[in-house]
């Protein structure tokens, strides 16, 4: 195998849904292989960076590459071919097919057994198989999105709340399950502690724009800078609990 | 001065056929006999009136009274449509002449209606009893079930029974039809000796189609009709299977008197064609003979005057001799018995007997 | 305290499988009650079978001690059994003034009037102003739907279950999408309940279950698998396998 | 912090959207009052058009109520229209003569076949609903074919003459009577219209039209409401019948038919649905459009109307109304 | 027994033909949910297209028929480009009315202009137009080999929209077309596709069908409720479904007309409104919704 792939480069990045622009000039750099948490309140524009990146929003400025491959002018499915995979934060399963269908769409040209990789993941999902993607539960239709993007083995991943639904165990393992993947991966949660515990480098947002990057041990550190961004006393939070 | 003449008829929609004969037997009427009548020009103005639609036939007959001034009104395919326009006459004192609209109900309804097409009752009372002489025992009837298919149903049945013969079953068949494979079954299993049918284009090629595909002809049923079932525009997609075909009505393309030559000449002269020439043709072209002959007598004023000048007016049209019912102001005229046959590699109706002086059999009192 | 909500040997099949197999539970006014378990485990299904969206297989489902196994969502909710839904479900194009008004026509048996005016009476004026101001939502009275934040629609759907004067109130994720950091205001929101309401929520955000509940409940497969305070919960070895894992030591 | 949560600037886009759309409404009546009356004196030998358009326009109201506040998809509303027509017809014939009472005759039985069929079929979505509206009308018009001594079946009933309005006016050959009789009752009809959308039960209305499952969950029966407005909706329809009836003195089959019921969803949708002013408006265009390029070449205006109607899709995806709205918005934000 | 016998041959045969042309129209309705009311246009265009390739041109049948769907497409391919694309989605209804019903005219116009308003024929090849006698029955031969074609239309489309990547991805990308571009699928492409599908599907029913369904301008219009009937009580992107509804429509319409001729059309309006309240979602709903 050659080098680790996944360079991820954002310049700038303005975009919105139709004339209103929701990010003005994002910029964030995610070498091959690192992880990113990227936090902030409620309707700050995190979705929509991660939208961005994949391409379904609409650009006003800025620009993307992947490996030095430019991504601005492409399209969301070449975007994908190209090694960008993406679970975001409604799920978005197909509810006509069925499970096993769902995971067919992430195979991306593989072979139909590679499905076992999924299964083997979320044992939950092979029980399941036949069930309808409308039908499932809401947390299996989380352990469904993520094995999908998975399936294509990208080289960046996209994450928007995957835990979000999820039974604590299923947290544990899922975090469990990300930390061995070779990949870059942006992570978006509102579970600050796991995020943190996961990441290398964290990125705050504030409507719509960067408001201080940094590694995550300076975070830690730094009670003041969660307690502006996202309004919680981390170091507090995370030492009594409830 | 101008004296205008509003025709109401299916210039679009499946009934353009019907449209376009009216319009070109026009010009071709006023290219024989000219556009002016005791020196005013007579000229026409037409509406389009695609489908059955009463109420938008009213007004346009309206706004052809109202804003255009008409002193005529006239075409009328569609028999709800020419009905609709009954109180607007009366009261405008407007004469209608209808050019196709085949129920024998029409005339009665207004004084000033005039016909110079057909009813269904007039070509099929000589037709039953023809094949009532013929010595045919039994006919089951299968007719669109509308206005004109339930008075061809009643119109054969009546003269059939009455000369003996016997209806073994009557069908109704709807007019959305598609497939008339269950109908040829029933025919079938009537196990009659002939077939009488009615239905309006463009399903009567299937129909027909369909008498052969399902094998009736092999069974050696007879078929009778009206001559609506064999138009001359549609024998070209009927194909063989229109051979042989027996029908009876008032205008046949291959009508050979002079006139009719005539009258079809101009037609190939000023269209290029006279292949699409229909009875709907020879409705308009002798509807516009009246009118001329009503402006002579009325100028194109008082409607009632008008309509009283041509009763009983006789006259030699392309179809044959003609005459105006003084009672029913419905034409009078020969009712032909055609086959349907080859010649030149052209399908045609030849005409082979000639029933005369053909009244509307359906208008009260006309049958006795 | 007086049953509110009774449920006896339900069962749910999909096809083959049981997704509730023979629940039995109830629920007193004034209780707070939470249903936690794994995903998958029948928590949703449990709701909509109470609720009447879904039919039980078997099993009956008794509210304020009457058997309303056969009604229609509809008049189970005129008894005062409410739901809000696990992902926001809001009527795009109507503002949240529309919704509040609407809910408290509903309530009132108001709705068939045709020629009725939509301007409310004093006395409906005031419990709009009111609910709205209690949860917040004052400032975006007249903005629709479809450009309302998220969470904000999370506490309309909160706003709109009061509006119906529940009896029996059931919150599927509450929490869902809003910041753990912010989860408290849905906590405010509850705590200014009716005390003799009752409660059941279902989330898999701890803090809040376990702030929030007297008694939790544990579903796995489609069984009750134990119930009790968030103390014994948390320290009850099968709970801490088939749900809660590792973490929950650190946090509870 | 709660300002976070606000997401102002796409608020008050929504929100003026949203009044563009409200605070042109108070003007539509008088505005509909003044130019019926214009159109008296401007077009005195077009009154027959004119009513006709009159008449279209109350049809197509009445699918704005079931469609455009209900969101009830119907292929099949000319049954409606069609037993409101041939009720007042029948009656017409038969028994009274007096206009007034023909019209609550046609009102009744619009609202009475829609509250039958529309309880039997309101349960249905989708394109199964479509089907049954068409299959209900399509029911419907065999039954009036089959039925001829009443009906007159495919001949049209005839016959029909209704006596002077309120004993006073005489339906004339001009069509003056006819004319100004459809505009007030039209504008009568639309002011109760507008009372009806503007009440709870609109509110409900709409609310079902969104999403039936949340108005369950608020204690609402969503059928109910969806049977309650097709029934209105009938009413209103019914009405458009036996106006039809009562100033053209005639009813064809083609009252019950699929063209009338397709044709009235395209004026809608042309107009702009869910603002009954729409429906006006889309009535006007189309059969004015329709009217002009039929009397201009009657051989081939379908490829006119047919090249308009993908226009309209294209360059004005909302309907007439919608598109009017957004530019009237562009310049109030200009001026400001 | 062999009125029975007859009915049921007639009724397959009819079904057979409605099915071949319905079935592109639920394809579309249930893949791109677009009410496509032109489907019975593009048919037609088919129909008249092999009509001059045999009338005008001298074509043999096969070729004619082959030409006929081949150029349907390829007419109709830039109106999905230019036209469909802005409707799809289920959210578009109304506007996918006005413009396939706008589009639906114009095709009518042009057909009326170039052909004029009779109705046009295909000459059958002797091939298929014998007769052959099922015991009591007759049944044209031409039915026969629609009764084959037809078969073989329901093997291929299974097997290709159940059975392979394909299918699963083209309907991944009906279900939710932005997620599906996320995951690499080129919706666009899969939508031309379908397209191409079902106007092909239409053409050859609008060629084979035209020795029951005449073939005249008026084709566009009169025939699409009967197709929507079908894809209605079939449910929407079923293949089996299409299969059942149009055989069962098939044979109740013929059952109604011979049995009470003089009610056929009640009898069918009431036996639809009976299926489809018994059936309201159509005897084949696709999986969970
Ligand atoms: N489809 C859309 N059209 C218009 N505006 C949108 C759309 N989606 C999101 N927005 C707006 O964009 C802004 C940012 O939303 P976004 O979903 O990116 O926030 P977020 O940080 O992911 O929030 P959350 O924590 O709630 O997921 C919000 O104001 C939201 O209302
Ligand atoms: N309509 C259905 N048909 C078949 N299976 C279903 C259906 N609805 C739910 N299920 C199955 O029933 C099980 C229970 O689902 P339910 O939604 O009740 O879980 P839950 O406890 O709410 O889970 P979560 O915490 O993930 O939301 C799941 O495995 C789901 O796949
Ligand atoms: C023979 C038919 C063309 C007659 C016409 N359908 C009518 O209504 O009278
Ligand atoms: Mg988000
Ligand atoms: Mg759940």
């Amino acid at each position: 195998m050659s080098a680790l792939k996944g360079h991820l480069e954002a310049k700038g990045l303005t975009a919105g849904y139709g004339q209103t622009r929701i990010i003005e000039g994002i910029s964030l750099s995610a070498p091959a292989g690192s992880r990113i948490a990227l936090l902030g309140r409620n309707g700050v524009g995190k979705t929509t960076t991660l939208a961005s990146l994949v391409g379904q929003t609409r650009r006003h400025a800025g620009t993307l590459t992947l490996d030095g491959v430019d991504l601005t002018e492409l399209s969301a499915s070449r975007r994908a071919e190209l090694g960008l995979g993406y679970v975001p934060q409604t799920r978005d399963i197909f509810r006509s097919l069925s499970v096993e269908e769902n995971l067919v769409t992430g195979l991306k040209g593989r072979p139909r057994a590679a499905l076992e990789e999924a299964y083997a993941m979320f044992p939950r999902l092979k029980e399941r198989r036949r069930n309808g993607g409308g039908a499932l539960s809401g947390g299996e239709q989380q352990m469904l999105s993520v094995a999908r993007a998975l399936l294509g083995q990208p080289s960046v991943l996209l994450l928007d709340e995957p835990l979000e639904g999820l039974a604590p165990v299923i947290c544990d393992q899922l975090m469990q399950v990300l930390t061995t993947l070779k990949m870059t991966i942006i992570l978006v949660e509102q579970q600050v502690d796991r995020a943190l515990d996961f990441a290398e480098q964290v990125i705050f947002l504030e409507r719509g724009r960067v408001m201080h990057q940094g590694a995550v041990a300076d975070v830690r550190n730094d009670h003041a800078l969660t307690e502006r961004f996202l309004g919680v006393d981390l170091v507090e939070q995370t030492g009594t609990g409830a | 001065g101008v004296i205008k003449v509003g025709v109401v008829g299916p210039f679009s929609g499946q009934f353009a056929q019907g449209g376009e004969n009216f319009k070109q037997a026009i010009e071709v009427y006023q290219a024989i006999h000219g556009k002016t009548v005791k020196g005013d020009t007579v000229e026409f103005i037409y509406k389009d009136l695609p489908q059955v639609n009463p109420a938008q036939s009213r007004a346009l007959s309206q706004e052809l009274i109202v804003k255009d001034k008409v002193s005529f009104l006239a075409g009328y395919f569609l028999t709800p449509n020419a009905l609709a326009v009954a109180p607007l006459i009366d009261e405008a004192n407007i004469p209608a002449v209808i050019f196709n609209a085949a129920t024998s109900i029409i005339t009665e309804k207004s004084p000033r209606y005039v016909r110079t097409s057909f009813t269904l009752w007039q070509v099929t009372a000589p037709l039953a009893d023809y094949v009532a002489k013929q010595g045919v025992k039994s006919v089951v009837t299968a007719v669109t079930d509308y206005g004109p298919g339930i008075d061809a149903e009643a119109a054969f049945k009546t003269v059939y029974e009455k000369a003996g013969g016997k209806i073994v079953d009557t069908i109704r068949m709807p007019l959305s039809t598609n497939d008339f494979a269950p109908f040829m079954q029933r025919i079938k299993d009537s196990k009659a000796e002939a077939l009488y049918a009615f239905l309006p284009v463009p399903i009567t090629t299937t129909f027909v189609k369909a008498f052969q595909d399902n094998g009736l002809k092999e069974t050696g049923i007879k078929f009778y009709g009206p001559g609506d079932l064999t138009q001359e525009p549609d024998l070209p997609s009927m194909g063989d299977t229109a051979l042989g075909l027996l029908t009876a009505f008032h205008y046949s393309q291959a009508n050979p008197s002079a006139l009719n030559q005539q009258f079809l000449a101009k037609h190939r002269e000023l269209f290029g064609s006279s292949d699409k020439v229909t009875f709907f043709s020879v409705g308009a072209y002798d509807g516009v003979h009246t009118i001329y002959k009503m402006i002579e007598a009325a100028g194109g004023k008082d409607g009632l005057k008008a309509v009283n000048a041509i009763k009983g007016l006789s006259w030699e049209s392309p179809r044959g001799p003609v005459t105006i019912d003084p009672v029913t102001r419905h034409v009078t005229q020969n009712v032909y018995l055609r086959v349907t046959e080859k010649k030149d590699g052209k399908l045609q109706n030849t005409q082979f007997e000639t029933l005369t002086n053909q009244p509307d059999w359906g208008y009260p009192g006309v049958m006795k | 305290m007086t049953e509110l909500l009774r449920v006896s040997g339900l069962v749910k099949n999909f096809g083959g499988l049981t997704v509730s197999s023979n629940v039995n539970m109830s629920l007193k006014a004034g209780e707070r009650c939470a249903l936690i378990g794994p995903n998958g485990a029948g928590k949703t299904t449990f709701v909509n079978l109470v609720t009447g969206v879904l039919k039980p297989s078997a099993g009956t489902i008794y509210l304020d001690g009457q058997d309303v196994t056969k009604l229609p969502p509809q008049a189970r909710v005129q008894r005062g059994l409410i739901r809000s839904f696990q992902i926001a479900r809001l009527f795009p194009t109507l503002t949240v003034r529309e919704h509040v008004h609407l809910a408290l026509l509903q309530r009132g048996q108001k709705t068939f009037r045709l020629f009725g005016s939509l301007r409310p009476d004093a006395a409906t004026k005031a419990e709009i102003e009111d609910l709205l101001a209690v949860m917040g939502l004052s400032s975006v009275a007249e903005t629709p739907i479809s450009a309302l934040a998220y969470g904000l629609q999370r506490l309309l759907e909160i706003a709109l279950a009061l509006a119906l004067k529940p009896k029996v109130l059931i919150l599927d994720e509450p929490a869902a999408g809003v910041p753990h950091s912010e989860s408290h205001r849905i906590l405010d929101a509850l705590d200014r309940l009716p005390a003799d309401l009752a409660v059941l929520m279902i989330d898999h955000d701890m803090d809040l279950v376990f702030r929030f509940a007297h008694r939790i409940i544990v579903l796995a497969q489609g069984q009750i698998l134990c119930s009790g305070s968030a103390a014994e919960i948390s320290a009850d070895p099968k709970v801490r396998d088939v749900y809660l894992g590792s973490r929950a030591r650190e946090r509870a | 912090m709660r300002g976070d949560l606000m997401r102002l600037p796409a608020f008050l886009e929504n929100h003026r959207a949203r009044w563009g759309s409200v605070l042109g409404e108070p003007a539509v009546l008088p505005l509909m009052i003044g130019a019926g009356i214009l159109g008296y004196f401007l077009f005195p030998e077009d009154l027959g058009l004119l009513t006709r358009i009159l008449t279209m326009a109350l049809y197509i109201l009445s699918l704005d109520l079931v469609l455009g506040y209900a969101g009830i998809a119907t292929l099949g509303h000319a049954a409606l229209f069609g037993a409101g027509a041939y009720a007042a017809g029948i009656m017409a014939v038969h028994i009274v003569q007096d206009p007034l009472l023909l019209l609550l005759i046609g009102t009744l039985a619009g609202g009475l076949v829609a509250l039958i069929t529309g309880a039997l079929i309101l349960h249905a979505h989708g394109l199964t609903l479509l089907m049954l509206t068409i299959a209900v009308a399509q029911l419907l018009q065999s039954l009036a074919n089959k039925w001829r001594e009443l009906t007159g079946g495919s001949d049209g009933l005839s016959g029909i003459d209704p006596s002077p309005v309120l004993g006073l006016f005489r339906f004339d050959l001009y069509g003056r009577t006819s004319y100004l009789f459809a505009l007030v009752v039209l504008i009568v009809a639309y002011a109760i219209a507008r009372r009806i959308v503007r009440s709870p039960f609109g509110l409900a209305c709409r609310g079902v039209k969104e999403d039936p499952l949340r108005i369950a969950a608020l204690g609402g029966n969503p059928r109910r409401y969806l049977v309650v407005m097709y029934t209105v909706g009938g009413a209103f329809a019914g009405l458009a019948g036996a106006l039809t009836t009562v100033t053209t003195g005639i009813v064809g089959l083609d009252s019950l038919g699929f063209t009338l019921s397709a044709e009235a969803v395209v004026m809608l949708v042309l107009g702009g649905t869910g603002r009954l002013y729409g429906a006006i408006i889309g009535t006007v265009a189309f059969m004015t459009i329709h009217h002009i390029l039929a009397a201009t070449d009657p051989f081939h205006w379908m490829l006119f109307i047919g090249l308009f109607l993908i226009g309209i899709v294209l360059f004005a995806p909302g309907g007439i109304t919608a598109v009017s709205e957004k530019l009237a918005q562009r310049l109030a934000r200009r001026g400001t | 027994m062999e009125t029975i016998l007859g009915i049921a041959v007639d009724g397959v045969a009819y079904g057979t033909i409605l099915f071949i042309i319905s079935v592109g129209l639920s394809v579309m309705l249930g893949l791109m949910r677009v009410v496509n009311l032109a489907h019975g246009a593009f048919a037609m265009m088919a129909g008249y297209l092999a009509s001059y390739g045999m009338q005008s041109l001298g074509l043999p049948y096969g070729l004619a028929l082959l030409a006929a769907i081949l150029l349907t497409v390829i007419v109709t391919l830039p109106l999905e480009r230019l036209l469909y694309r802005r409707i799809y989605g289920g959210n578009n209804e109304l506007q996918q009315v006005l413009l396939t019903i706008g589009l639906t005219f114009v095709i009518i116009a042009i057909a009326n202009y170039s052909f004029g308003p009779t109705v046009k024929r295909i000459p059958l090849p002797d091939l298929l137009s014998g007769s052959v006698s099922l015991g009591s029955k007759t049944i044209p031969l031409h039915r026969a080999f629609v009764i084959g074609l037809g078969a073989a239309t329901i093997l291929g489309l299974w097997l290709l929209l159940e059975r392979t990547n394909f299918g699963v991805r083209l309907r991944a990308a009906v279900d939710n077309p932005a997620m599906a571009e996320a995951l690499g699928i080129r919706t666009e492409r899969l939508y031309t596709a379908v397209f191409a599908l079902s106007t092909g599907l239409a053409a050859l029913g609008g060629v084979l069908g035209a020795e029951l369904l005449p073939l005249d301008p008026y084709y566009a219009i009169r025939y699409i409720v009967l197709f929507l009937a079908v894809v209605a009580v079939g449910g929407a992107g079923s293949i089996l479904g299409s299969v059942v509804a149009a055989l069962a429509l098939g044979i109740l319409d013929t059952a109604g007309r011979y049995l009470v001729p003089n009610f056929g059309e009640f009898f069918f309006s009431a036996a639809l409104i009976l299926i489809l309240f018994r059936w309201p979602n159509g005897f084949f709903h696709r999986r969970a919704a």
